[in-house]
């Protein structure tokens, strides 16, 4: 048997509350799967649905969102603006067949740093679990490969 | 093309024990656009740091990337090291190898190929970064303040005690709010007016201060540093110029049957008026709906008395324009009416009164002049019934909120009525008290003990009138039985709630507010006196119940803010904010709507000879925080934020 | 007097004393079945509208683009319930004054066209409370049950098959009184955001950002569905963006001209049950 | 004498072609679509349509095709050159229209410089053709020169037979004499009669037309401008055009690696001829319009001595509103002149 | 095949103007190299581009004279401009062609050349000016009229100087009213009306005209009215394109590839355009 899989996960993080709750776990030695690779921006406000598909291109399987608390949010509302795009684009991911359980997302405050952890290691879990988002980066493959005639 | 310099930070041990960054240095050298990869033990020491600017000059480097701790730590140290050797500070990325990478993981070999991701994505950002400048905002360094009470007069002295021009906007004729109406004041017992109205003269005599009394504030345009506004000057027929305030003229009104409102209505004033005997400006206004002259054309007694022709009918309305730098609003609280309560019987009964009207009847200057007398007869109340959380507490009826001050004010009538009326009884039913303060428990524990005021805990379901006296029927809940007291007089501890117009007034002025019309602070925690709207800051009970320290307190704190940013001429802001491509934008104003700062406007594109040919949205750099929310809004992809641009995060997740 | 007629008349009413500059209308078309869109700009044409059951097209698309309004004067459209919603969102969007858009309104039931009273898109605003009550297709929702019911996998499989059919023609989007834009998302080039290639992936990422672009916007007139040459079932993937709107926001697209958009406002109370 | 293929022959005719090595495409209806796709059997084939919605133009000249593969490295670039599989194709069951768009544009990508994406496909491909039986409201073969059974484009060209039974098959190249040999075998040498081909009425005078766009003062005519007045700017026409060869071309990949790509692209698009200064030659729907009309029946028969169109009727049938270039060219061949 | 480019490495940048930069590159293959030398004629354009961000169309502005490398100008306004203004000495870019017709400059032999540039086209008309004042002892008088906008829009301010030093070249410089500084000794005034103060006698003379469409249209009257016979004016137009080769359908103006029958032609051709296609 090959070595067990080991997921690609991209998260797309507030540099406010979920970076800071990721220093924080590093700070207070926590530790969690080295599975994750962490994008800064200023506020989930910003993460734009696109971000994600760009992940899953890259072969992405498992992409994970968060950000402040609600009534947290360093911008007073980037967090609540996020959370209705999140609902929308969630729904629209599930319908096209994109599995819930591989975008995942989450409110973590600067003080969470533990939740931060056992969030990563939760997800880096259920995505062994679930193998490799083939299904996408078959699309991915298609191009990069010569065409059949 | 692009010349990075990448910087391998060992952390002492703290990165290279778990992350080899031998392997990371040598990899990375070998990515396209990496001219120097070098590794040491500490970057951000002296030697460290200047390693970096040795690199940068001798290279020519047109990016740095620092593999280090989270940026949180050492951004600005090694923007600054960038900046003192000439690369722009905002040509910098920290890659993050300590806190998420080297000290949360245990196998080396992971470590390192996700320090290597890391660190690559942010060469590939760098190598899209943009030099940034810091955005300049010129800063009219004048305040406004809106709202003359304690808190405004307290912010208002502050600002221009330090030496800053302040603009006090008041909507009454006289400065002084609430606090001018109470008797005495919790916990020391001493005479509110006594405290207040040399902070008021001091106010009115502070040549730093202009004051506009019986004024409102009609617009508010521009943003942080550059505020326009327009404040409605209200006729007051009176000359301020000329007016000694000898107060002759409201001594021969014939209209003298006008409740006060002052009084809360247990006094009358007349139609020319000062709304108290402190007032300051001592100068009267003219009430146009109750002026004989005004309704019949006919009177002008005033006029004729008046020895200096300080009487001018013909006086309109204006609006002034006042170009301010930073805005103060400390517009206070409104007692909720309780009228909402019926079963209360206020009113109906005329010996059921609010704490305001207790504070006047209490008050040495009050239509009682300070004797506690019952206002159906006048007579002197034996027994008196407090009732605790008449509003607040209370989701059906009432509001959510606690109002703070009732638990104190109500110990204070007690002990002022116990100090008042020596045989008197009062009985005071409450849910809790709260009396968390500098000597606020103290001053409950006097109360009841050595002003024997009675604490029944327990709501009053019912007040009712028999026999001339008045039946409040509650239950105690801590026996569990209940009870009813005949009382003389009732005194509801009601809730403080916004000013009526509190939510137009925000709306105006470009604030947020809650669900009760209390104004939106920037952060309840961090940032408790500013607004969303840079430049606009709280203080008071406008933001939400608070007591006269705590208003004070945030008065000087949003002073200091104030002064903090008119410490400069210009304002220095982090450039990371949005940007518009007009050629792009379709004009849908989504960004206009979503974002939370006010900060977009709409923008006319003109062609050679002036006509508009477009509308744009346009971001005032002024006001624009950098969230970001309006770039994920726009559907074209027309604007876009510095520091965080979609060519940088395209690049950033495409070299993951 | 039939409903064309009728029909036809007010449009030369419209057009003869000035009111309108133009009359944007159905015709004949190339079959019996077929109905086009026609332009009609003086009362002597007028004969050339067709108004009957077949007249399905979302007329309201062709206000937006060129210039067609900016002269102030006004334009008379034929438009279903869904044209009209069009009408009020274009307003809130700010793309088009609603003072200036005359509606020839009418509803398609049991295959005949009917009239509906009004002339300005705010007359229509019982009518359209009234749909918002009576809520989203079921048939469309028929549909989009059956994909709802398979596996996540399945439902990629079939989403894989339909995208690989894409051309990107572009036609969804040309025909779409949403699309307005004067710089598509998918012209946007630096980055690249969504791969023009007509490969899948490509085609994949094109039709979800459209489907999300149109979230509380689509009124699910059909015409990017009808318009596709390579019949993609578009409806169904807008349909499921309707309901998200409705069902979680109460947002039904084009309520009135003065609707905010649902994506950029929100509820402190939102729900948000999926977030951990 | 001629040659017939039974219906119940079509397998085996296949099979053959397949040991000989050839990969077989034919119209498949799937999801709701029919376009060519290979096939291993006649069960899985389309044939009793007027026409598949795309056209065999896209197994030539492909909606994407990767041109270079490319990948960034520190001190240099390394490229490699996509090149398309010499396979040996048979296109089954084409139309006359679909394959006389092919012959249309040999010429374009041959002249000068040969654009081998297209010509490696073409040389190793083989047409075979079924006359059509019968036609609908948009097919237009008639108005441009050609018919339900013309051969122009066709190596080997099928008649349905009147009874049913299968094909006449004739061939009208040396590729197609050379594809008929391995299935020599299975075709019957008997006299049979045809089917009636179906009439195609004639929409326009293609001769009117083609006067009339030569004329230079018709460049500003007011009639483009009402005719593309509900043209709505797609490019569902070009796409489906067996004719229409534009493209653009694009890289396409992360920020190291990726691929160069020829993609269709569309005179329609507002953009297409955008020049980076920002002036747009043609800037309206009705000058994108009559670029296309002029390009086909005027511009590339000065070219290549043919007119840029096979008359399927595609650019009507699917256009979103009906538009196309049947309703155009009738409006020109009946102005009064 | 056909879109391959030839792989070729940046010798140097300099900037020209604002957001106008020239490159200087030089050929890595030598049969690429050859290819080019036996092929490059001045009027020529190529395909010039960045793996990762795409090709974008500009003429060949070094002269057939000088095949040692290629240079071109162009101003930075789209994804692959962007980034080729950004390239430094040593990077990799490509190049594609050369591509297109040329100026017949053997035919302008023994006669007097006017060459007329406005702003950003000069790079097409230096190409032809370095290719004859190479060979100057074939040409008579060469008179050169180059406007732009601003003063500091002139491109090739080396050049410039250069040109104007020498005896055997007549340069007129000018720039559009308000664009000049306060040391501005040469013409103020659009090229139109420079040009009609001091263009030399039609007789026996070609002029080679480069410019944006509007500067094309009125110097064309103005040449013109000057009394030069349309099919003795040469210009070249820069459509877009994106295959170079006659195949991409998007720089056709009427019938003509601009990419195969031009870039170069005489006002005369341009005239019997479709001017609303232009």
């Amino acid at each position: 048997m090959s070595e067990p899989f080991e997921p690609k996960i991209v998260a797309f993080v507030c540099t406010y509350c979920t970076y800071a709750g990721a220093d924080l776990a590093g700070t207070s030695r926590m530790k969690y799967a080295s599975n994750v690779r962490i994008v800064r921006l200023p506020c989930t406000g910003r993460i734009s649905p696109m971000f994600i598909l760009k992940a899953l291109q890259k072969g992405a399987d498992g992409v994970l969102v968060s950000g402040c608390h609600p009534g947290d949010c360093h911008f007073a509302q980037g967090n609540y603006h996020a959370r209705r795009r999140w609902t929308v684009f969630r729904a629209l991911l599930a319908f096209t067949g994109i599995p819930e359980e591989r975008i995942k997302f989450s409110w973590i405050s600067a003080a969470e740093g533990a939740k931060f952890t056992e969030l990563i290691n939760g997800i880096t879990g259920q995505i062994r679990t679930l193998g490799p988002f083939e299904q996408y980066q078959e699309l991915q493959k298609v191009i990069e490969t010569q065409s059949t005639y | 093309m692009a010349k990075i310099g990448v910087f391998v930070c060992h952390c002492g041990e703290n990165i290279a024990s778990m992350v080899d960054t031998a392997k990371l240095t040598a990899t990375i050298a070998d990515h396209p656009g990496v001219t120097v990869s070098s590794e040491y033990k500490y970057f951000c020491s002296d030697p460290g740091q200047e390693t970096v600017k040795k690199a940068i000059r001798e290279n020519g480097l047109t990016g740095v990337v620092v593999a280090a701790c989270s940026p949180r730590m050492h951004e600005q140290t090694f923007r600054k090291a960038c900046a003192e050797a000439g690369l722009n500070p905002y040509m910098l990325e920290l890659a993050n190898i300590r806190e998420q990478c080297s000290w949360v993981h245990t196998d080396r070999d992971e470590a390192t190929e996700k320090a290597i991701e890391i660190t690559r994505s942010l060469v590939e950002k760098v190598k899209r970064n943009n030099d940034l400048k810091p955005i300049s905002v010129p800063v009219t360094r004048r305040a406004m303040v809106i709202g003359g009470g304690v808190a405004g007069i307290q912010a208002a002295i502050d600002i221009a005690s330090a030496g800053r021009e302040v603009v006090l906007v008041e909507r009454e004729p006289s400065i002084g709010g609430h606090m001018a109406q109470l008797s005495e004041t919790f916990p020391t017992l001493d005479c509110s007016q006594c405290i207040l109205t040399p902070r008021m003269v001091e106010a009115l005599q502070h040549p730093n201060i202009t004051m506009m009394t019986y004024s409102e504030v009609e617009e508010v345009d521009g943003y942080i540093g550059n505020f326009t506004v327009k404040v409605r000057r209200k006729a007051r027929y009176v000359r301020m110029e000329t007016c000694t305030g000898c107060g002759d003229c409201i001594q021969k009104c014939p209209v003298k049957k006008i409740p006060s409102d002052f009084e809360c209505g247990l006094g009358n004033r007349t139609a020319i008026y000062t709304p108290f005997a402190q007032a300051v400006p001592n100068v009267p206004v003219i009430d146009r709906t109750r002026c004989t002259y005004f309704k019949n054309g006919k009177c002008k007694i005033c006029q004729k008395t008046c020895q200096i022709d300080s009487i001018d009918f013909d006086q309109q309305d204006r609006i002034e324009t006042v170009e301010v730098g930073a805005i103060v609003v400390a517009t206070g609280f409104q007692v909720q009416n309780t009228a909402i309560y019926g079963e209360y019987g206020y009113g109906r009964y005329k010996d059921v009164v609010t704490g305001l009207h207790f504070e006047r009847l209490a008050s040495a200057s009050g239509p009682t002049a300070g004797k506690i007398l019952r206002p159906s007869d006048g007579k002197e109340p034996e027994t008196v019934v407090f009732i605790q959380c008449a509003g607040s507490r209370d989701a059906a009826k009432g509001v959510k909120y606690c109002s703070k001050i009732c638990c104190m004010y109500t110990a204070k009538h007690a002990m002022l009525y116990a100090h008042k009326v020596h045989h008197g009884n009062s009985q005071i039913f409450y849910m809790d008290i709260r009396a968390a303060g500098k000597g606020y428990d103290e001053f409950t524990r006097r109360a009841i003990e050595e002003d024997e005021a009675g604490y029944i805990r327990g709501r009053v379901s019912r007040v009712f009138e028999e026999n001339g006296k008045l039946i409040v029927r509650g239950a105690d809940t801590l026996l569990g039985r209940p009870v009813e007291v005949v009382a003389d007089m009732v005194v509801l501890a009601t809730a403080m709630v916004p000013q009526p117009d509190a939510k137009d007034f925000a709306k105006r002025i470009g604030i947020g507010y809650d669900e009760y019309g209390f104004f939106n602070e920037a952060h309840l925690k961090l940032r408790p006196v500013e607004t969303a709207t840079a430049g606009i800051y709280l203080c008071g009970a406008c933001q939400s119940p608070k007591d006269i320290p705590d208003s004070v307190a945030q008065a000087s704190a949003a002073a200091a803010k104030v002064l903090g940013l008119f410490s400069k001429e210009q304002l220095e802001r982090e450039p990371v904010i949005a940007s518009v491509t007009d050629a792009t934008c379709a004009g849908c104003w989504g960004c206009v709507i979503a974002c939370p700062y006010n900060a977009i406007d709409r923008k006319d594109i003109t062609d050679r000879n002036g006509n508009v040919v477009k509308r744009v949205a346009s971001v005032n750099p002024g006001l624009c925080q950098g969230c970001g929310t309006c770039v994920t809004f726009c559907r074209s992809n027309s604007i876009d934020l510095a520091g965080f641009t979609e060519k940088q995060i395209f690049a950033e997740v495409m070299a993951l | 007097m039939g409903i064309q007629e009728q029909y036809r008349k007010e449009a030369a009413e419209l057009l003869s004393s000035g009111e309108v500059k133009l009359v944007i209308g159905y015709g004949e078309g190339s079959t019996a079945e077929r109905r086009r869109p026609v332009f009609v700009r003086s009362a002597e044409y007028v004969s050339r509208l067709v108004l009957d059951g077949s007249c399905v097209a979302n007329l309201s698309s062709y206000l937006v683009p060129e210039g067609l309004l900016s002269d102030g004067k006004k334009v008379a459209v034929f438009l279903k319930p869904d044209g009209i919603r069009s009408i009020n969102i274009l307003a809130a969007e700010s793309q088009l004054d609603p003072e200036q858009v005359v509606i020839l309104g009418f509803d398609i039931e049991g295959g005949q066209a009917a009239p509906l009273p009004g002339r300005k898109a705010s007359d229509f605003t019982a009518l359209i409370g009234s749909l918002k009550s009576a809520g989203l297709s079921p048939e469309l929702q028929k549909d989009a049950d059956r994909l709802e019911q398979m596996s996540a996998s399945e439902r990629f499989g079939y989403w894989k098959e339909q995208f690989s059919k894409c051309i990107k023609c572009y036609a969804c989007r040309q025909v779409c009184p949403m699309c307005y834009c004067r710089r598509c998302i998918v012209d946007v080039n630096q980055p690249q955001w969504i791969n023009t290639s007509s490969h899948t992936l490509g085609n994949f990422e094109w039709n979800i950002i459209r489907a999300f672009h149109l979230a509380g916007r689509c009124v699910s007139c059909g015409g990017c569905d009808r318009s596709c040459p390579v019949n993609i079932p578009l409806r169904l993937i807008n349909h499921r963006m309707a309901k998200e709107a409705l069902d979680t926001f109460g947002h039904y697209a084009g309520e009135s001209a003065e609707q905010q958009p649902v994506l950029a406002t929100f509820r402190q109370e939102d729900p948000e049950t999926f977030i951990l | 004498m001629t040659r017939i293929l039974l219906n119940s022959r079509l397998d085996d005719c296949l099979g053959a072609w397949r040991s000989a090595g050839f990969t077989v495409l034919a119209p498949v209806k799937r999801s709701d679509l029919t376009r060519f796709d290979e096939v291993q059997g006649a069960s899985e084939m389309s044939l009793d349509i007027v026409m598949p919605e795309r056209t065999i133009k896209e197994h030539f000249f492909l909606q994407t095709e990767p041109l270079i593969r490319y990948e960034i490295k520190k001190q240099q670039i390394e490229t490699e050159e996509m090149v398309p599989p010499e396979r040996k194709r048979i296109f089954f069951g084409v139309r006359p229209c679909d394959a006389a768009g092919l012959d249309i544009d040999d010429p374009l990508f041959g002249w000068d410089y040969k654009d081998d994406y297209w010509f490696r496909r073409r040389e190793k491909s083989v047409i075979v053709t079924i006359a059509c039986t019968s036609a609908d409201d948009f097919c237009m073969c008639t108005s441009v020169g050609l018919a339900p059974d013309s051969p122009k484009g066709s190596d080997v060209m099928l008649h349905p037979l009147l009874d049913g039974r299968g094909w006449l098959v004739v061939p009208h190249t040396d590729r197609g004499k050379a594809l008929l040999e391995p299935v020599s075998s299975i075709l019957l040498e008997e006299a049979a009669e045809p089917a009636p081909v179906p009439a195609v009425p004639v929409k326009f005078d293609v001769n009117n037309v083609m006067a009339w766009l030569a004329e230079p003062a018709n460049f500003e005519s007011q009639l483009w401008k009402e005719v593309s007045q509900r043209c709505i700017g797609c490019g569902s026409c070009t796409y489906l055009c067996p004719t229409c060869h534009c493209f653009d071309i694009q890289d396409e990949g992360d920020t190291y690696s990726g691929i160069r790509r020829k993609n269709w692209d569309s005179c329609s698009f507002a953009m297409f001829t955008m020049h980076t200064s920002g002036h747009n030659p043609r800037n309206t729907q009705s000058t994108r319009w009559r670029q296309r009309i002029m390009h086909k029946f005027n511009y590339y028969r000065g070219k290549f001595g043919v007119n840029s169109c096979s008359g399927c009727g595609r650019c009507t049938r699917q256009c979103p509103v009906d538009m196309g270039i049947t309703e155009t060219l009738h409006e020109i061949s009946n102005l009064p002149r | 095949m056909i879109y391959n480019p030839f792989p070729m490495r940046v010798v140097s940048k300099r900037e020209e103007a604002p957001g106008v930069r020239t490159l200087k590159i030089e050929f890595i293959n030598q049969e690429d190299h050859e290819f080019f030398k036996a092929n490059y004629r001045t009027g020529m354009f190529g395909l010039y581009g960045i793996y990762g961000e795409g090709e974008s169309t500009f003429c060949v502005a070094s002269p057939e004279t000088r095949t040692d490398y290629i240079e071109c100008t162009f101003r930075q306004s789209g994804r692959v401009t962007t980034t080729l203004a950004n390239v430094d000495a040593g990077d990799i870019v490509t190049f594609r062609g050369p591509y297109g017709n040329r100026f017949p400059i053997e035919e302008f032999e023994g006669r007097n050349l006017l060459f007329i540039a406005g702003g950003i086209a000069l790079p097409p008309t230096r190409s032809v000016i370095w290719s004859c004042l190479d060979r100057r002892d074939r040409y008579r008088d060469v008179t050169i009229v180059y406007g732009a906008r601003t003063v500091a829009d002139l491109v090739y301010k080396h050049e410039l100087e250069e040109w104007k030093q020498r005896d055997d070249v007549n340069l007129v410089l000018t720039v559009d009213p308000g664009g000049e500084t306060p040391d501005w000794q040469d013409h103020v005034g659009f090229v139109p009306s420079v040009l009609e103060k001091v263009a030399p006698s039609p007789d026996n003379t070609i002029a080679v005209l480069c410019g944006p469409p509007i500067m094309i249209k009125f110097t064309l009257a103005a040449l013109e009215k000057l009394g030069f016979s349309a099919d003795n004016v040469y210009t070249t137009l820069e459509n877009r394109m994106k295959c170079g080769v006659g195949k991409c359908g998007r720089c056709n103006v009427g019938s003509t590839y601009i990419c195969k029958e031009g870039p170069v032609f005489t006002a005369t051709e341009v005239q019997a355009m479709p001017q609303h296609d232009l």
